[in-house]
């Protein structure tokens, strides 16, 4: 009995919803479980609230509380048991519920699900997918606001993806489903509601570890991801700027192909994220730059980020790079 | 009187009074932040009487770890409206320069800590505090708040281990309020939160934490105990949410079956009654207390509106006690000199 | 026969048997280790009759969770000794090439889980898999093995809980040898073992752990409880760590006042006792049955360690089910060719 | 009755000690527990066993239990416990016994320790030491060998010291604890007694932030730290290399001026960790180069790390960075 406000026909029959990325991200998952018996969600108020964003809303409803399981407040025992039970069977879609709160968590995610298929040789798998919203912008200050992407793409045995519209948070996360390694899933808070795009009404794949070019340009590359997504595109085309610009969509593995033949392309590179600096996937990325790009470099590469703070309340709009920061940085690679 | 045990009529009176105060606060709060001119809430309403129980037993000595929940304990000890508001508004004023979230208080000067928003968090904290005041000779205990949740959180299973093993004095007090935002405690765990203490040889007990005269009396059996050295005490209040877990939060999601006004549990309206009923007040007071606690409230919150944000560049300091260069570069480029 | 209750012959010589292959094959180990052969061990010296006792009463549908220092539990379970050198060894044959220190096993195909070194960080697993065994109707328990020491970490609170709140059929049984390398079980925590439980609406019982009667006696009603779905059960075997806590570990540091042969303790010796009052067996059987578990293991690692080690590049497999081309580039940086 | 075994007399009467850096750090606390009584030391068998690696031994029969501080099994409760000690008047040195089991208390280091001050206003500081041996070739495997130095650096807030060396050691010790913030300080595991030098007697600073030159060259910098200092030098004076050898020992904040100053110098920059590469420490120095010194690189800024996998047992040999992996690097960027 799925309402149909807000949906119109496409072709080929399928169904074109213009939806946010919550509905998206809800419609998902509810398709996965309609589809797959192994797959469950599990969290801290994931059940009859739906998720403090509403992300899991009505799953309880529908699928009962074996699949859509409220656990006690303790997010070290949300992934260690969803690992133990993606070890034996089942596809867990484990919330945490601000990524300020994965930290308890984090023994068993780098510790056990990550380094469990290599310790045992390939015997035992985590096919787990760990939600969670990250950055700021929404008023939460150092707890509810953190960019912590960095601790994740550091860890190898976890796959990393952040979509930064709704159709690529479907796409994510269904090819999130079909892996069988543990997927940290990082859901740009500040973009939950942002925005509404057509995304079909039905399973599809954006696949992991390629980034998505969203833009041609010839002067300068931005690659960006997440929440800055819209920044970035925002910046550039309010300022004409002939840039071109990458979404990285997946951050580990990172799409070293697009990476490089951007930088090959425009020779000028800024990096924009939210996370602080140092060592952020900004890091990463100049890195990789200067090791297999440095010919094509024809000016530094910037990083226009969050700063080497904590998150702060009152002037996050100041921490969060904003239009300002981002031109100055793309004034100084164009005028070197 | 005598139903109202040693308790002098002032006592009442003032523990009255701040939990209007605090209650009066709450809604305007709620308010303030519909308005968008106060971030985000966290209610104490329904918990005030075991708040204000904490403060008329803990000493000026006694070292408080607060949770973000806990507005009438701070009014209780004395803390002013006016800094209550520096803190929520995030002005100028603000001890902590704006950097935390509304309900986020560190009031040092009245021997509180600190308040974070991971959940049992802090109870590690307070009995590496305490470790320091047995260590160093210090006067006071340690007491702790915090909720039914943040018993499941690991924090929680170390700090009362340590605070065990090691002997010390800590009170840790959980305000029991049926509720982790929409779970309730009897999902939370299946066991009574007092007797958790068991797992680290630490004695427990149930107060009501709606009735002033039993939070009191269940207190401080637990007070006198951990102030005699022997050890930590596990306290459960129970208690009643009668609001949303947040500004943010939607009650009716989860809460359908159990919609009442709380009345029946509500500790102001309990305090209310028996300070009727033993002739402590009259109603005229009632209706004052109530009066003056909005006129006070209302006055403080117009004045502290009109301090000015904290200044942009304070956001690269107290990173470390001296900015490295990191922060100093990055200082520069909101200036837009660099 | 009657005071070893509704054992046979059969049953009680092949747990002897066993308890002696795993001793011998510690010590064997040992002194591999010592001539670096092998890198390192965990004895399970003196804690051979609990997991002996486990291994009797779980079924094959049972899946075990051990820790790192269940040697007996393996042999018990019908791992072949090989198999065992193969992983401490790290050899090519290793089901896990060679990626964990000794005592790190995965044996699969007798239903056991995989050992980490992080200590309780299986427990939540353990909870995991009991999960998923209800929702998949699988018939079968899960049993998980941890030291004293492990009954301090957050995963021992926050699996315990999580069995509870989800009535889930977990055994937890906790072999408290007294120490953890070289803290005592009563500097690790004021209670009992068995009774933190209590903090989780979850029962607990204490067995004598070098006693192979009492533990199967105690172990049976505590199985028979979560086989019958009425949720998690927690034992707390007693037992006695008879050698270090490692091959790197010196215990004359932190043991003096306590070093004995431990022979009043030995459950290897107590059951021999058993069985010679009991006229089980005699003392040529004793002998031989030592005799023959030293042929079986010298022969065993001889045979073993002449397979080669595991072909280097395999390191960079199984990060992933498909290798990103990070592994890839590493790979070929291995390999020479980048 | 100290034993003066291994010590000799030199100028200005102070005591020089041959010691390895086991020694050296043992010594280092014994003089500041001597000199400060807010000084304890806490952890997993700091107290009889005088922990794993023997660092804390006889500090207990020395300045007994209250101050020498056998921890129950939890690293969240340990730097949890020290954070309040720290607050409130004590300087506490925790010992976490392996760097890979530091993640349990990862919560309250990063959302703890690292942000106190600043959620504070500065109204509390957190002067902790938390000690730490890390990195591989003790055939550790998975869970004794890893080198998370990356998950800290990331984390503005905390300070980020190791050394390479006996004297080293000393010195940071000291500086650390002169520091009124959170230090992480990580012992590289395989020095511990790997060699020996000569150290005074005596509470001596090494500035944290501040590199070591190690060797002066003018071909080729190599940047490196830890453990992976001596095999670097090994390996340039084994082939004849014209290298400059920079020892960070500082992570965080790292020695800008002197990473700049060498790249400048040499046009050449080789990195050098055991760490995972991606999102290792070389990624932000290499990021740092190629924001602030593009213009003097004459080849692609190499990095020889550990590989991003799990740390295999049989295979750790192949896994740390070797004379041959180095010296592969430092052919590539000189035929550049
Ligand atoms: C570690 C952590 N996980 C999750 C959250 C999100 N969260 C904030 S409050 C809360 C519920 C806390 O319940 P309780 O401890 O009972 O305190 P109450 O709010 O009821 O007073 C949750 C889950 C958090 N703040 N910290
Ligand atoms: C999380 C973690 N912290 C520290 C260690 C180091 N460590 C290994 S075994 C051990 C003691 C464990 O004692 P217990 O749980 O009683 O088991 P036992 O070794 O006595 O069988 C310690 C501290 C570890 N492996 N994991
Ligand atoms: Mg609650
Ligand atoms: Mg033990």
């Amino acid at each position: 009995m799925r309402s149909l406000r807000g949906y119109r026909k496409r072709r080929g029959g399928i169904l074109m919803a213009q939806i946010n990325m919550v509905q998206s991200l809800n419609k998902s998952i509810d398709l996965l479980m309609a589809n797959d018996e192994r797959v469950v969600v599990m969290g801290e108020d994931v059940g009859k609230d739906g998720g403090v964003f509403r992300v899991t809303d009505n799953l309880l409803s529908k699928y009962g509380e074996e699949r859509v399981i409220d656990t006690p407040l303790n997010e070290l025992g949300i992934v260690g048991m969803a690992t133990g039970m993606a070890m034996y069977g089942m596809k867990p879609i484990a919330e945490v519920q601000f990524q300020d709160y994965i930290f308890p968590a984090f023994d068993q995610i780098v510790n056990n699900a990550a380094k469990i298929r290599y310790r045992t040789g390939g015997r035992f798998n985590v096919p787990l997918i760990i939600r969670t919203p990250y950055g700021g912008g929404v008023k939460g200050g150092l707890y509810h606001s953190q960019s912590g992407e960095s601790y994740f793409v550091h860890t190898a045995g976890l796959i990393v993806v952040t979509p930064s519209n709704p159709y690529d948070a479907r796409g994510l996360l269904v090819a999130a489903y079909k892996k069988n390694d543990p997927v940290i899933f990082l859901e740009p808070k500040r973009l939950y509601r942002a925005s509404r795009a057509e995304v079909p009404d039905e399973l599809f794949e954006v696949e992991i570890g390629k980034a998505s070019r969203l833009r041609e340009g010839d002067d300068v590359s931005i690659i960006t991801y997440g929440s800055m997504v819209p920044v970035v595109m925002s910046t550039v085309e309010r300022n004409g700027v002939n840039a071109e610009v990458l979404d990285l969509r997946t951050l580990l593995p990172m799409d070293i192909e697009a990476i490089i033949g951007t930088a090959k392309k425009t020779g000028r590179v800024v990096i924009v994220h939210e996370a602080p600096k140092t060592l952020g996937v900004g890091a990463e990325i100049s890195a990789l730059l200067a090791e297999k790009a440095i010919d094509s470099l024809l000016a530094p590469v910037m990083r226009v980020t969050g700063y080497d703070t904590p998150f702060p309340y009152t002037h996050e709009d100041l921490y969060i790079p904003n239009e300002k920061r981002i031109m100055g940085a793309i004034h100084r690679v164009l005028a070197y | 009187m005598a139903a109202l045990g040693n308790l002098s009529n002032d006592q009442i009176v003032t523990a009255y009074r701040n939990a209007v105060r605090a209650r009066t606060l709450d809604l305007k709060i709620i308010n303030a932040q519909r308005q968008g001119i106060i971030g985000f809430h966290v209610p104490a309403e329904g918990q005030e009487m075991i708040q204000i129980a904490i403060g008329m037993l803990a000493e000026k000595d006694d070292l408080i770890f607060s949770y973000y929940r806990d507005l009438a304990l701070y009014l209780q000890r004395g803390v002013p409206i006016s800094l209550i508001f520096d803190q929520m508004l995030a002005n100028g004023n603000d001890f902590q320069k704006g950097r935390q979230m509304p309900d986020h208080f560190s009031f040092k000067e009245f021997n509180f800590s600190t308040v974070q928003s991971p959940v049992g968090s802090h109870l590690p904290l307070s009995v590496g505090a305490a470790y320091s005041f047995r260590y160093n000779k210090k006067k006071g205990i340690v007491i702790v708040t915090f909720g039914d949740g943040a018993t499941s959180t690991s924090d929680f299973h170390a700090a009362l281990n340590l605070a065990s093993v090691f002997n010390l004095s800590v009170l840790f007090v959980c305000e029991n309020n049926g509720w982790a935002i929409s779970v309730p405690t009897n999902r939370q765990t299946k066991a009574d939160i007092y007797k958790k203490g068991a797992a680290y040889g630490i004695p427990g007990k149930r107060v009501d934490g709606n009735d002033l005269i039993a939070s009191l009396a269940g207190l401080q059996e637990a007070f006198d105990y951990v102030r005699s050295g022997k050890g930590p005490y596990l306290v459960e209040a129970v208690t009643y949410r009668i609001g949303p877990h947040s500004t943010s939060d939607d009650p009716k999601k989860y809460r359908v079956d159990e919609i009442t006004d709380g009345s029946e549990n509500d500790p102001i309206k309990r305090l209310e009654n028996l300070m009727l009923k033993m002739g402590v007040v009259d109603l005229n007071f009632i209706q004052s207390a109530k009066a003056q606690a909005k006129e006070e409230i209302d006055r403080t919150m117009e004045e502290r509106m009109s301090i000015p944000a904290p200044d942009p560049s304070t956001i690269f300091d107290d990173v470390y006690e001296e900015p490295s260069w990191i922060q100093e570069e990055e200082r520069r480029d909101i200036d837009g000199s660099d």
